[in-house]
């Protein structure tokens, strides 16, 4: 088998910057999928959330300025733009749960093909678990799109028929952008939304396991 | 006259026992009352049971309280972090219990508490780990569970400014869980930088009022302002940002 | 039977607010128990609250500067006193069923032995039903206070051994303030804290037809 | 780049249709969005439902809508006033629908709706006519009621000051329930006094969130404030204040 085509995780963050249309409030989680704040067109005015009681949160301060009050919800130092708003933390988890959030970006171990997200926990015997924001943005945002290699260091399948690590949310997923290819969560599993380079939905089937849709 | 400040930090924990249940402030570092934790170290109280987003980072704050081995239990959305090593200690070695609550059912249960809210139904966590055992009712075709206020004996809350009546205003990020937590808690103290003359808060711009304070305390200008202007001073781990290199 | 002493309402204010201690949180409700505010000792500090969105009320405003977006639950114009808050309904209304009011003052159709008080229906057919606050106030205050003549003009009584108009809330008023006597209300009923004049608790028991402790 | 700023009132409540949900913040007058009000009159629309606090005061406003025959449904929790003579009628004569909620049971109706919760227990109204058929549940040894959320098609609201992203501040007890019920509604539409430039809210201060509001509109500074400062204006009954005298 030829080697399929993967993109970076910067040309992934990319990829789904410019899914995010100008207004639509979005929260980016943590981790990786912060990146794509990076790649948010600077024309555009789309209003970053954080968890910890912000909306219209600005990128990472200069020098000398970073502000031990002003973090985001991976507690690394960030702005404020004119416009934004702070409020406490159950006004903020309020915003997420009733479903205000247009978009939300979130790392996952697993995606289930009805959508179901794993993203917090392996279960491994003796980790300590840690959950935080994770569900209430899995159930919140009207789209959850999930940030993630297609495949684990391992060459096991991310996107499953059924998550066998413990849940975040169910049947929550909308989206699915991975270093291989685009998939949309739909009714009948996942679909092929766009393929990278010359992967083919026959290849990425080969990779899955799962019937992708393809024509 | 109502005059809700007290003269020090040791005063304004006075009274929490041994078995107390205690709300900390904070997400991380922002807001977290380390001075009132401080000063809940030096009472000894032990037993605690601990409500805060996090489970301490590095060697101060949450963290310290946590190594005095005076918390018996910590309820808490993410304990696990980078620096979180006290804690990830205490509970590998079976020291510590952990009641894990995804963010916005622990906002959410806390706030309830304040306002005499008996129960509600959350679609956080609804077929996850998190809800397992919890009661499920579906609800115009949507699925929810439910879940009860979380009250405290205490809470520790950091704020900005306040008056002698207790109300307070907070700064940026720093407010987080502070307004819930002191109208959750029996007993709520919160430290503020400075407390100011009555009348000099805007009404309009109150975020906690002073029905949900007891007690107030001046702890000084945090590192990073003088005399009201930023001035840059600790970085995110708490480092002291003594010139713009620093700052890097 | 001689004629029972009877003092004034604005006596009965005054009466009223000699119980209120500083520092107290009050909400003086709407109608007669706002008098209770003009009797509030100068010297001490007592903070009013409005169901409509303000801690720290303040009395009527000077000539000319009535303020149309700073009035009390009775819809009267009000000022707002130094240390002052305002809040939405939603936070005005978890602070009263929090628990987190001291001391309510309400008026009343009747107040049952068992604390039950019904203040917001007579139930006659065809009028207009309101209720407002009222049922907040009644479950929410420490302790709910009632203002109110101890007889209808009909010569009732006002305090009862079940109401029998629909009830505001079940077992919440703590005492009865009235033209007659101050009733505290305990496990075993009324009892007579304090008979105005020179009432007895026996006058007082022919009047209600209640059994109110006397020794 | 965002502006949710449009230029009329009509422009405004373009949209709502016969048989809409709509909730109108304001007290009595304080915070009542008249405008917006009569932009909706000035629509047609009929069969609508109303979300208000109270059912009209006097002729205007509220009171008009009613008037104008367009309202099927009422939900509030005080109709009764002095001054709600257009209510009173129609209600008598069966012609508009009342549905009676605790005011702060309406409170937390309203803002479930915003906050995703799917039903709370609430211990206001247990024991009485109005908890009637309602689920009774105890809990730690007291009885509350199921309450479900309250949505709205749309919300009418009255602000004093918003920005092009739909942040806005209110007015002392004008404020009420606009912030719950912009949160509460598919579509939020808040009327001001002026639309300032972005970034002169101080982000500390803002009330409603720019992602709460759809559409706001100026309106005009108030009567009774001229250049920001207050220079008396109307009384409480909605006369104009020309003089001192008048005042009385």
């Amino acid at each position: 088998m030829t080697e399929l085509t993967r993109i970076t995780r910067q040309d992934l963050a990319a990829r789904i910057a410019a899914d995010i249309p100008e207004g639509a409030f979005v929260n980016l989680g943590i981790g990786a999928p912060t990146l794509v704040a990076n790649y948010l067109p600077e024309d555009e005015e789309i209003i970053l959330h954080t968890e910890n009681g912000l909306l219209g949160m600005g990128g990472a301060p200069e020098e000398g300025l970073v502000d031990p009050d002003l973090i985001n919800a991976g507690k690394q130092p960030v702005t404020a733009l004119k416009g934004a708003a702070y409020f406490h933390h159950a006004d903020s988890f309020a915003m997420m749960r009733g479903g205000h959030l247009d978009v939300c970006v979130l790392g996952a171990f697993q995606v289930a093909q009805n959508g179901d997200l794993a993203n917090w926990s392996t279960g491994a015997p003796g980790a300590i678990p840690a959950v935080g924001g994770a569900m209430d943005l899995a159930i919140g945002a009207k789209d959850v799109y999930v940030m993630t290699d297609l495949l684990t260091k391992k060459g096991e399948p991310k996107i499953v028929e059924a998550c066998t690590y413990p849940l975040t949310g169910v049947g929550c997923v909308t989206r699915v952008y991975t270093d291989h290819a685009v998939f949309d969560v739909t009714p009948d599993g996942f679909r092929v939304r766009e393929a990278f380079g010359s992967n083919t939905v026959a290849e990425l089937e080969g990779l899955t396991g799962l019937s992708l849709g393809g024509e | 006259m109502i005059d809700k400040s007290v003269a020090s930090v040791s005063d304004a924990v006075a009274g929490i026992e041994d078995g107390s249940t205690v709300m900390i402030g904070g997400f991380g570092r922002a807001g977290q009352p380390v001075e009132l934790i401080d000063a809940l170290i030096a009472t000894g109280a032990k037993d605690l049971t601990i409500v805060n987003n996090n489970a301490g980072n590095g060697d101060t704050g949450l963290a310290a309280l946590l190594a005095a081995g005076q918390v018996r239990k910590i309820v808490c959305s993410f304990p696990r972090q980078s620096d979180s090593w006290v804690f990830d200690g205490l509970y590998r070695d079976g020291k510590v219990e952990l009641e894990l609550v995804p963010q916005g059912n622990l906002a959410e249960r806390i706030r309830a508490a304040g306002a005499g809210i008996g129960a509600f139904y959350t679609p956080t966590g609804v077929g996850t780990q998190l809800a397992d055992g919890k009661e499920i009712r579906e609800i115009d075709g949507r699925a929810y569970a439910l879940e009860y206020p979380l009250r405290a004996d205490y809470a520790l809350v950091s704020g900005y400014r306040a008056d002698r009546w207790g109300n307070v205003v907070y700064r940026e990020t720093a407010r987080n869980f502070g307004p819930i937590m002191a109208a959750a808690a029996t007993t709520s103290i919160v430290q503020v930088d400075r407390v100011v003359e009555l009348g000099s808060l805007d009404p309009e711009h109150v975020v906690t009022p002073g029905i949900y304070v007891d007690r107030v305390v001046a702890v000084g200008d945090r590192a990073w302002i003088a005399d009201g202007e930023f001035v840059g001073g600790v970085d995110i781990e708490g480092r002291p940002l003594q010139t713009e290199e620093d700052a890097r």
